[in-house]
């Protein structure tokens, strides 16, 4: 029966897989990508690794989408088409591919109680922690204390991977270019809403002529600047 | 500040009912915790009577025996009109007029609304809410009249 | 005695459930537009969820029953999860609609002539 | 069209529970799945959903740029100040042993720590992701 909702969810993860790399529209693909995460996350929990479920479906489909999309709001979210087919990709691809399945004909079973990695320190661990360090989860144990260097290594390649982020992108917020009484002007970075709302109603009262001009944001109009549209048109 | 200490003593509830270890180490840092994101609320100035609705909580509570009746009965109707062989649906936009006027009361109608499948609420501004129904069989008015005067009373007494 | 009622009580509301699990997903797939499918899907979440909750806190109550004491706090967490469920599922509906009708999305409509 | 009432009341009424919730994985994370790495992701998700909500502005105003990276750096800097104590104290690097009398309270406080660490890393390098890419174009509802 677990053997069956396994190969049920690996044969969903592959049509997932397949999905994202055919699709053109990013949107699509990052949502495909969410799905990629809940399938995995529910692959791990049959497999009794709550832990790892749980942190693949808060990072990979919860966080991870909203930093993709991030990024499509940066580069657009159309895919070009490739020139010429990718033969070359392909072969090496499918090459790597039937080595590695080839690769797994040599391996223990799925599983299997003898197992090499069930001979080393996991029986140790799984034995010892409770008496070693007294609290119930071992995955814990394992991840803060008898593995904690390797986690210090992980915590500092999160920190390396903001300080690459920052030094590709951050030059602080740029200036923002609004619409604001009826003229596109720049704002500093910063400005909240109500700063730029109240800026907006100060410029409408001055000359309250255009209130119905950018009023009205019509459910038609996409991208349709909204602040002052929307003051606009509750002013006239 | 009121509602400051009420939303502590939620949250601090909160934490307790999902704890179940109730050693000092773990209820420290429960008071902690809600201290921190007491904090991180009034930075965030979320606190206020749309945040933390502590007035209309009893009605509330009262309210939800009603709206589960009608999302079960909404249910059963969508789920006859999805399994007929014609699929007798007329989709339509219709724009309504609520009568709760306090943000709160117009959340907990456009809630509802959503909340019995059959009608959607895409938009609401001011006393008007842009519905989409499913068919026009959703669209009964005695009961959505019941819907409105239900939320009003949740929402302002 | 109770708790055998207890458990077809909770095997039928699985069962039912799993029922409007179901015809919500055949609803995403027959009906014709973005915003007829959030009706279906919104089923799934009110409904099906719901119904499959109050399965499992039947059977935790059975639990409870039998002396299980640590049921209560999966019972908790069922109830946290639900109340999550119906806070959240209308808002996630009505920013996705709102997202579609902002995008320039028509609704779709038929010439509805049976019934005006 | 619509003033957005029903995503602006629903957020200020849901955030604080999910931070809280984030909260409740770290520090249960003994007894349960859970841990730094989930918790910071789950406080990251909850203040990335007010700046979707209420604007980029108002996050930067709760939370300015610099506080952010600092918490991405001050994360790393628990962690491995960790160790340096159990050095101080006689032990080898990351051992938690020699915190307390008895070595294992010294490990469960050790773990609160390291755990500590994380959280405020995992939380500050989310948050400082989202503020390279979104602070570069208006994100306000």
């Amino acid at each position: 029966m677990i053997e069956f909702v396994d190969v049920a969810l690996l044969v969903l993860l592959a049509i997932t897989g397949v999905t994202i790399i055919r699709l053109r529209n990013l949107f699509a693909a990052v949502m495909m990508a969410g799905i990629y995460s809940l399938l995995s996350a529910a692959l791990f929990v049959v497999m009794d690794a709550v832990d790892v479920a749980f942190t693949e479906a808060a990072v990979g489909a919860g966080i991870s989408t909203v930093l993709m999309l991030g990024t499509l709001a940066l580069v657009g979210h159309q895919e070009k088409k490739p020139r010429r087919p990718a033969i070359v990709p392909l072969f090496v691809v499918l090459v790597t591919g039937g080595i590695l399945v080839y690769g797994t004909s040599q391996m223990p079973p799925f599983g299997h109680a003898d197992n090499p990695i069930h001979q080393h320190v996991a029986p140790y661990y799984l034995e010892e922690s409770e008496h070693d360090i007294e609290i119930p989860n071992v995955v814990t144990s394992v991840l803060s204390s008898y593995r904690g260097y390797d986690t210090m290594g992980e915590t500092a390649v999160v920190f390396t991977a903001m300080v690459g982020v920052l030094l590709l992108l951050a030059r602080g917020p740029l200036p923002r270019r609004v619409l604001l009484g009826g003229e596109w002007r720049t704002v500093r970075p910063g400005t909240t809403r109500e700063e730029l709302r109240a800026e907006a109603a100060h410029a409408l009262d001055a000359d309250g002529s255009d209130g119905d001009g950018s009023g009205g944001t019509t459910p038609g109009s996409p991208g349709s600047e909204d602040i002052v549209g929307e003051q606009g048109g509750k002013h006239g | 500040m009121l509602r400051a200490v009420g939303l502590g003593a939620i949250l601090l509830t909160f934490w307790l009912l999902l704890s179940g270890h109730y050693t000092p180490l773990l209820i420290g840092f429960g008071v902690g915790s809600t201290a921190l994101v007491v904090f991180l609320s009034m930075r965030m100035d979320v606190i206020d009577h749309e945040g933390v609705p502590i007035h209309i909580s009893t009605r509330l509570l009262l309210y939800i025996p009603w709206i589960m009746k009608e999302i079960v009965v909404a249910n059963i109707a969508v789920a006859k009109v999805i399994l007929d062989p014609r699929l007798p649906i007329s989709p339509r936009l219709v724009t309504f007029h609520g009568s709760p006027k306090t943000d709160l009361g117009r959340v907990v109608y456009a809630n509802s609304i959503t909340l019995t499948p059959g009608t959607i609420t895409i938009g609401v501004s001011g006393q008007e809410y842009l519905i989409h129904a499913l068919s026009a069989a959703d669209l009964d008015s005695n009961e959505q009249d019941e819907m409105d005067a239900r939320c009003t009373q949740v929402a302002e007494g | 005695m109770i708790e055998t009622v207890l458990d077809y009580a909770s095997w039928a509301s699985i069962l039912g459930g799993l029922f409007f699990m179901v015809v919500g997903t055949i609803g995403v797939l027959r009906l014709p537009d973005v915003f007829t499918r959030l009706h279906a899907a919104g089923m799934t979440d009110t409904m099906g969820a719901g119904l499959l909750i109050l399965g499992m806190s039947f059977q935790t109550v059975v639990g409870i029953m039998h002396g299980e004491t640590s049921y209560w706090s999966v019972l908790i967490r069922l109830v946290f999860v639900y109340a999550f469920l119906m806070f959240t599922s209308p808002i996630s509906t009505h920013a996705l609609a709102r997202a579609a009708i902002v995008s320039g999305l028509e609704p779709w409509t038929n010439d509805h002539e049976d019934d005006a | 069209m619509d003033d957005l009432v029903v995503l602006r009341v629903g957020t200020k009424i849901l955030i604080p529970f999910i931070l809280l919730f984030a909260l409740y994985v770290q520090f249960h994370g003994d007894y349960g799945p859970g841990g730094g790495f989930q918790a910071g992701v789950i406080f990251a998700a909850a203040y990335v959903l007010y700046a979707l909500v209420f604007g980029i502005g108002n996050a930067l105003r709760v939370m300015p740029a610099k506080v952010v990276y600092a918490c991405g750096a001050v994360g790393v800097m628990i962690f491995v100040g960790t160790g340096f104590v159990t050095m101080g104290l006689g032990g080898v690097f990351l051992d938690y042993n020699v915190l307390a009398h008895e070595p294992s309270h010294g490990q469960h406080y050790g773990i609160i720590a390291v755990e500590l660490g994380v959280l405020v890393t995992v939380f500050g390098v989310m948050v400082a992701i989202f503020y390279a890419f979104a602070g570069r174009r208006r994100l306000d509802p």
